[in-house]
């Protein structure tokens, strides 16, 4: 009974946390105000946390509430900020476009929902269940390590990058 | 080198094929701004070609065999041209009439041309001329012979338009130029057809063969016809026969030298060179001598009635090449050749004559040079009546004695249809030159001469001056030269008849069938017609403008229609231009022009319109803007995913 | 259910939305976040993978987290790119930023 | 002198020609834009280098010996079977003299450009390597890499240097001749497949032989492929807008040696590996060279550009080296190859005769010109000269290239080598019809103030009147070596 509540909550709550990954995303897209836009990406972020947890995994979870509720939204934010028009700008949009990046995006999910449909999935013969951080950290330093340097560099290169762009177009702009 | 100076035959031939070449680039390149400088360096060229021929010919005068010389010009496979030079009795004396004809012509172009701007050019071309020609007279096989024919159809084609900013004359060169170069064509399969037939080009194995028969008959006659063709367009036969009354808008020496005794003379020379290979086919013997017929009486007809000094004279060379075409085409070898010596000599004589009254009184029209007073130049007027009597066929000039040849051979023609059509000539032909003659000599309508001669004064003075100046004597010298040798050439008849007929017996039979019937009594009933004929001729025309009170109007003038059909030269260049207007430039060029850029651009730019016009439907899409390529893109790939799937 | 398919589907949904926002707006802040929910989809997928059919569970996380890094990379220099660019147009609309047009 | 042939053997010529060019458009590169000076000695300096390595090239191969020389082979890429492979026999051999004098000459002809100098000389250099590349190489896949080569550099060269509707001509002749590489690549690359053999060497495919039925398709396309850029008709529209666009030492060089390409290819390409396909469709290719030689000269009748008319004039005499070429007879193939030689430094001539022209005047419209005899006698010289060649004046060089040609076209296809050589009168009458329309008549007030051409900007077409006379009056010095080529490759048909 109590293992029936309890799994009856875990699956309704599974269903929320769908809907509320959905509606940030619609949220995300739809609305024409960028204020908007950034606070439904807030909720599709941490919906696709939770949707993690159900997926076994409480560090991704966490991780993806750090870099990307964390970080980039709050950059994103940030960005907003900075600019202060942006909010203010919300031009029209014309029937057409919505019409064709309707139809185009419609087409490309019929297609992915086609192949999901039509694949038949076969669990690997042997799974691991090796869940650990612990591993995950270890294996990182072994097998990925220069995947994960170069991940690393990116990084750097990017983050060097934005502050010479946004640093030298202020110089032009002056 | 040694060898050429152990060979002076060879260096002598060698000089003249050479000599008159280098003397053109020279002039072309270095001495183009000294004048006579320019003039020494051709006329030496010419002096030395001329003393080489006459070595030439006093060398090898008692030769047995033909002088040949080859060298391989280029070999492809197995066919090979050659250069050289093939020094007979035909061509040796061929050379020397060129020779000669074209050094009086030099010497007198010195005063015709003095003060001209184009001084150096004008003997540049004329070295040209001397080089091409000579070249080709020598020449051993029919290409080598053919492609000289070429540069003296180039050479003509400089010359006529050597005024180039009359555009009359520019015109005259591009006619004369295509309308021999139509001719050619027919000249040059001829040789392809004996190339493919017979295999041998050489002009002497081609005359063996063909009177031995080795050669097919219908490859002879083929070729031989082609090969016509190049007379027809050289020797301004019909129906190709009007550019050469144009070619007149050249400078006079370059009418006398090219136009009349030398270059159009070429089409004769090359038929009596391969004569006997002719005379193997009957069939086209007998063209040639209807085509020669018809030549020679439409040329006279139209003679009667210009008043162009130099188209009458024109006109009559065509007429005489007409006669000489007649006299190969009846067999008459010696005949022809002969008269084209003859030819040659008083045709050149009356040209430089007319180029004297040309020079002195600026007009090219007899009436006006009669009325400018053209019977006090004596010189002139005295040589022109000589060369105008040796025209006409009269004893004792050298016509006379080319003419009763001619007539000899036509009479021994069963049919004497050509007899007749002769002699018909021969009457036209005397009465057109002396009514040329008289109009000068005397004058009508004295009264109008300044109103219509202006500059008179002034034509007076040039010609007092003129008189006596060197001008006049270098123009006076090679005249007189000229009508010396028409006084006495025709003497040397039976000797040149010994030393052409000596050449081979190849023509010796061919002779025989000819001239064979020639002597004995008809001979003389014969000679005696064509004489009184000439003279009637001539006494028509005193009748008509000589005698005081004659109205000198020709008898066509009751006779408009007929008089505009001769004018008009029977109207066959307008049949010229008609097809000129309406085949070429109405019909193919304007079809074929069409065709480029309607069809064929118009489908190449119609795939591309509707390249660019799908890109355009395509590119709205493409405005430059991320978001328009992302639909594509992505619809393109759901799509391609959606056909792998379903 | 708490199944492969409702995972995937969901992931197809987020990244179709995000392919919508990236071709619909003209906002460049909306595209980027458009991007980021078209990462997100993937994410998922690639975690859901894990879950169900993958031998070793931390790969798929190991991939995850690099796309994730990938994904702040991208933010940072989009976003520096959208400033620069605003201080150069005084608009952030991609229509106007036509410059690679051919 | 002393040293013997087997010891400069060793030294690679054909490379150092090729690389040279390579290397001019790095220097030229290299120099500052503001020395314009600069740029055209350093590209005078590797165009008389190029000349001489060509003249030595042409003076010091073998005529007796024949067959291939210079041979420089290595294997390039294995796996593939591609040689860097070198070579020249005497069909060859004219070509690379011809396209050293023509891009010398029109290096000349352009010392007085004064826009964009660099990049002009540059992209010459690159489009002259790749025309050098496709003489050379003896390998199929080289053949078609230097072919586009040069082909990508006209664009530019006419576009931004043109003249009259530039951008349409440049499109059109890019569209055309891309259009036939189109065609000749998938041929290429179907013989190779067919052979199976795993190797782009030409003679080796060639002693490999192919089936009748693969030779004529891969014939097909290769003559159509090539034969676009040889100005076959139909597909001969884009050569007089190219022309007329390009500025003049493009053109020079474009009709002068990259529309030789074109036949070369025919030639060393299709007719090399296709003999049989070669056979079956000579009868095509004798009809489409024959409605070529009429169709040029009749359309060149009605033309009042200029330079239109040097384009149709093209067209109809590389419709005798078509025709030339069908015949398949050593002497056919020998008057073509001599008329694809005499044609270059003719047409080089007649553009750079009309460069002058159009730099003074800025009109090349013929009714508007005429009388320019008395202003510019040379450079008019120049022209008339290059007329009569394309009239087929005896001793010029062309006159025996057409004469070898008509013989064995007269005797291979009667009726069409007949109407080829009527061809001649009307080729005649339009060439005429320019000469005195453009340079006879009245002097025109209007050019009187226009200086004669200087003795500086003669040079070069005074080479290019030599080359044609010295040819004309000597052809045995080019025939023997095209021979020695000819003769062989006829047998092996």
């Amino acid at each position: 009974m109590n293992s029936f509540l309890t799994s009856g909550l875990i699956h309704a709550a599974f269903w929320v946390v769908v809907g509320l990954t959905f509606g940030g995303a619609v949220l995300a897209v739809f609305p024409r105000k960028i204020v908007y836009n950034v606070l439904g990406l807030i909720v599709c972020l941490s919906g696709v946390a939770g949707l993690f947890l159900y997926l076994g995994s409480f560090f991704l979870a966490l991780m993806q509430l750090l870099i990307y509720v964390g970080a980039i939204c709050v950059a994103i934010v940030f960005a907003i900020m900075l600019s202060p028009p942006l909010h203010l700008e919300v031009p029209k949009r014309r029937m057409g476009k919505v019409v064709l990046s309707a139809g185009a995006s419609g087409v490309f999910f019929v297609a992915i929902a086609a192949v999901i449909w039509k694949t038949v999935w076969h669990p690997a013969a042997e799974r691991g269940a090796d869940w650990s951080i612990v591993t995950i950290g270890h294996l990182l330093l072994t097998r990925y390590d220069l995947v994960f340097e170069l991940i690393s560099l990116v990084l750097l290169v990017a983050i060097i990058g934005a502050i010479l762009t946004t640093g030298f177009s202020r110089r032009l702009s002056s | 080198m040694m060898w050429l100076a152990k060979d002076p035959v060879l260096l002598a031939a060698s000089a003249c094929a050479t000599l008159p070449f280098v003397s053109m680039v020279v002039i072309l390149i270095f001495t183009r701004r000294y004048r006579s400088m320019s003039a020494a360096i051709s006329i030496s060229a010419i002096a030395a070609c001329l003393l080489s021929a006459l070595y030439l010919l006093w060398t090898l005068r008692h030769a047995p065999e033909p002088v040949q010389y080859q060298w391989a010009w280029i070999v492809s496979n197995d066919m090979i041209i050659p250069f050289g030079f093939l020094l007979d009795r035909l061509s040796l004396l061929m050379l020397t009439i060129v020779a000669v004809i074209a050094f009086l012509v030099q010497v007198y172009s010195l005063g015709y041309m003095a003060g001209d701007p184009g001084f150096s050019r004008y003997y540049a071309f004329q070295s040209l001329f001397a080089w091409a020609m000579m070249t080709m007279v020598i020449a051993p096989g029919m290409l080598q012979l053919y492609i000289f024919w070429e540069l003296v159809g180039l050479a003509s084609y400089l010359l006529i338009g050597f005024y180039y900013e009359k555009w009359s004359a520019s015109q005259a060169g591009k006619k004369a130029f295509v309308m021999t170069r139509l001719g050619d064509i027919g000249f040059f399969l001829g040789i392809i057809a004996v190339l493919l037939g017979f295999g041998d080009l050489g002009i002497l194995s081609m005359n063996e063969a063909a009177q031995a028969h080795r050669i097919a008959p219908s490859v002879v006659t083929l070729s031989a016809l082609l090969i016509f063709c190049g007379v027809v367009g050289k020797s301004a036969q019909f129906p190709l026969l009007t550019w050469l009354p144009d070619a007149m808008e050249g400078p006079t020496p370059v009418s006398a030298l090219l136009h009349s005794a030398t270059m159009v003379a070429a089409g004769v020379y090359m038929m009596s060179r391969i004569f006997p290979f002719f005379a193997a086919s009957p069939d086209a013997m007998a063209v040639t001598l209807f085509i020669g017929t018809v030549t020679m009486l439409l040329a006279s007809t139209m003679a009667m009635v210009a008043y162009d000094i130099k188209q009458v004279w024109a006109y009559s060379t065509i007429s005489q090449l007409g006669f000489m075409v007649m006299a190969l085409g009846a067999g008459g070898y010696f005949a022809g050749v002969f008269h084209l010596t003859t030819h040659a000599g008083f045709k050149a004589l009356l040209f430089l004559c007319s180029g004297i009254f040309i020079h002195e009184y600026h007009t090219n029209d007899m009436r006006e040079i009669g009325r400018g007073g053209g019977r006090k130049l004596i010189i002139p007027m005295v040589c022109m009546t000589v060369g105008a009597l040796a025209l006409s066929g009269i004893f004792p000039l050298s016509g006379f004695f080319s003419k009763e040849a001619i007539m000899g051979v036509l009479a021994a023609k069963p049919n004497k249809v050509w007899l007749v059509a002769g002699l018909l000539g021969a009457l036209m032909t005397a009465y057109y030159s002396f009514r040329l003659i008289f109009m000068i000599l005397f004058p009508r309508q004295p009264a109008h001469h300044d109103a219509a001669h202006q500059g008179t004064g002034h034509d007076d003075h040039g010609h007092e001056a003129g008189h006596h100046g060197a001008t006049f004597w270098a123009m006076a010298w090679p005249v007189m030269i000229l009508a010396g040798i028409t006084l006495v050439l025709g003497f040397f008849h039976k000797d040149l008849e010994h030393f052409l007929l000596g050449a081979g017996p190849a023509v010796h039979e061919a002779e025989f069938h000819g001239e064979g019937a020639g002597h004995g009594l008809g001979h003389y009933v014969l000679l005696f017609s064509a004489v009184s004929l000439a003279l009637g001729g001539i006494v028509w025309a005193w009748l008509e403008f000589g005698r005081k009170g004659a109205a000198q109007e020709g008898f066509l003038r009751r006779y408009p229609k007929v008089e505009a059909l001769f004018a008009n030269r029977w109207y066959i260049d307008h049949a010229y231009r008609w097809l000129l207007d309406h085949l070429v430039y109405g019909g193919f060029t304007n079809l074929f022009t069409r065709n480029d850029r309607r069809v064929i651009d118009g489908a190449i730019d119609g795939i591309c319109r509707f390249t660019v016009g799908g890109g355009r439907v395509v590119s709205f899409l493409q405005s430059g803007m991320v978001q328009y390529n992302l639909v594509l893109m992505v619809a393109g790939v759901g799509a391609v995913i959606l056909f792998f799937v379903l | 259910m708490n199944s492969l398919s409702v995972y995937l589907v969901l992931g197809a949904v987020l990244f179709s939305l995000g392919l919508f926002g990236v071709i619909l707006r003209r906002n460049l802040i909306g595209m980027l976040i458009s991007i980021e929910l078209m990462l997100n989809g993937a994410n998922l997928n690639f975690m859901a993978f894990n879950r169900f059919l993958a031998p070793e569970p931390a790969v798929g996380q190991i991939v995850t987290l690099f796309v994730m890094g990938i994904a702040a990379a991208e933010a940072a220099i989009g976003l520096s790119i959208i400033l620069a660019l605003f201080r150069r147009l005084h608009s952030i609309n991609v229509e106007q930023a036509r410059r690679l047009e051919g | 002198m002393l040293m013997t042939a087997m010891e400069f053997a060793q030294f690679p010529v054909l490379s150092v020609i090729l690389f040279s060019t390579i290397l001019a458009l790095v220097v030229i590169l290299l120099i500052p834009d503001d020395r314009p000076q600069l740029v055209k000695q350093v590209s005078l300096g590797f165009a008389a280098v190029g000349l001489a390595l060509c003249l030595y090239v042409y003076f010091a191969y073998d005529t007796q010996k024949g067959g291939l020389q210079f041979v420089e082979r290595v294997l390039w890429v294995k796996s593939l079977g591609i040689y860097y492979f070198l070579g020249v026999d005497g069909i060859n051999v004219p070509m690379l003299l011809l396209t050293a004098v023509v891009l010398f000459t029109g290096v000349l002809t352009m010392w007085e450009l004064e826009r964009r100098v660099k990049e002009y000389f540059a992209l010459t250099y690159l489009l002259v390597a790749g025309v050098y590349g496709v003489f050379m190489s003896m390998d199929l896949f080289f053949i078609f890499v230097w072919y586009d080569v040069s082909l990508f550099p006209m664009y530019p060269l006419i576009a931004i240097w043109g003249g009259t509707r530039k951008e349409y001509g440049a499109m059109k002749l890019t569209l055309y001749l891309l259009a036939g590489s189109v065609l000749i690549l998938p041929g290429i690359l179907y013989l190779w497949a067919v052979a199976g053999a795993h190797t782009f060497d030409l003679f080796e495919l060639q002693r490999m032989g192919f089936d009748v039925n693969v030779q004529r398709i891969a014939f097909l396309m290769l003559y159509l492929g090539f034969g676009v850029l040889a100005g076959v008709w139909p597909f001969h529209t884009w050569s007089p807008v190219g022309h007329v666009a390009a500025p003049t030492a493009v053109s020079m060089i474009h009709a002068g040696v990259l529309m030789k390409l074109g036949a070369y290819g025919i030639l060393r390409v299709g007719m090399t590996l296709c003999p049989d396909g070669l056979v079956y469709w000579s009868d095509l290719m004798a009809l489409l060279a024959t409605i070529g030689i009429v169709y040029g000269a009749f359309v060149g009748l009605a033309q009042t550009d200029l330079k239109y008319v040097i384009g149709y004039s093209s067209v109809s005499h590389m419709g005798i080296v078509g025709l030339g070429l069908a015949t398949m007879t050593v002497d056919g193939i020998n008057g073509a190859v001599f008329q694809m030689f005499s044609h270059g430094v003719m047409t080089a001539l007649f553009f750079s005769a009309v460069g002058y022209i159009y730099d003074k005047t800025h009109t090349k419209m013929i009714p508007e010109l005429g009388g320019l005899s008395k202003t510019m006698p040379k450079a008019s010289a120049f022209f008339i000269i290059a007329a009569f060649c394309g009239i087929g004046v005896p001793c010029m060089s062309s006159f025996w290239a057409e004469l070898l040609v008509f013989i064995s076209a007269v005797k291979t296809y009667p009726i069409r080598g007949i109407l080829a050589v009527s061809g001649l009168v009307v080729s005649a009458l339009f060439m005429l019809r320019v000469v005195q329309k453009t340079f006879y008549g009245e002097k025109n007030p209007r050019w009187e103030h226009i200086p004669d051409v200087p003795l500086s900007l003669a040079s070069p077409r005074i080479i290019l009147v030599g080359i044609l006379v010295f040819f004309g009056l000597f052809p045995r010095l080019i025939l023997d070596v095209i021979q020695s080529a000819v003769i062989p490759f006829v047998n092996s048909l």
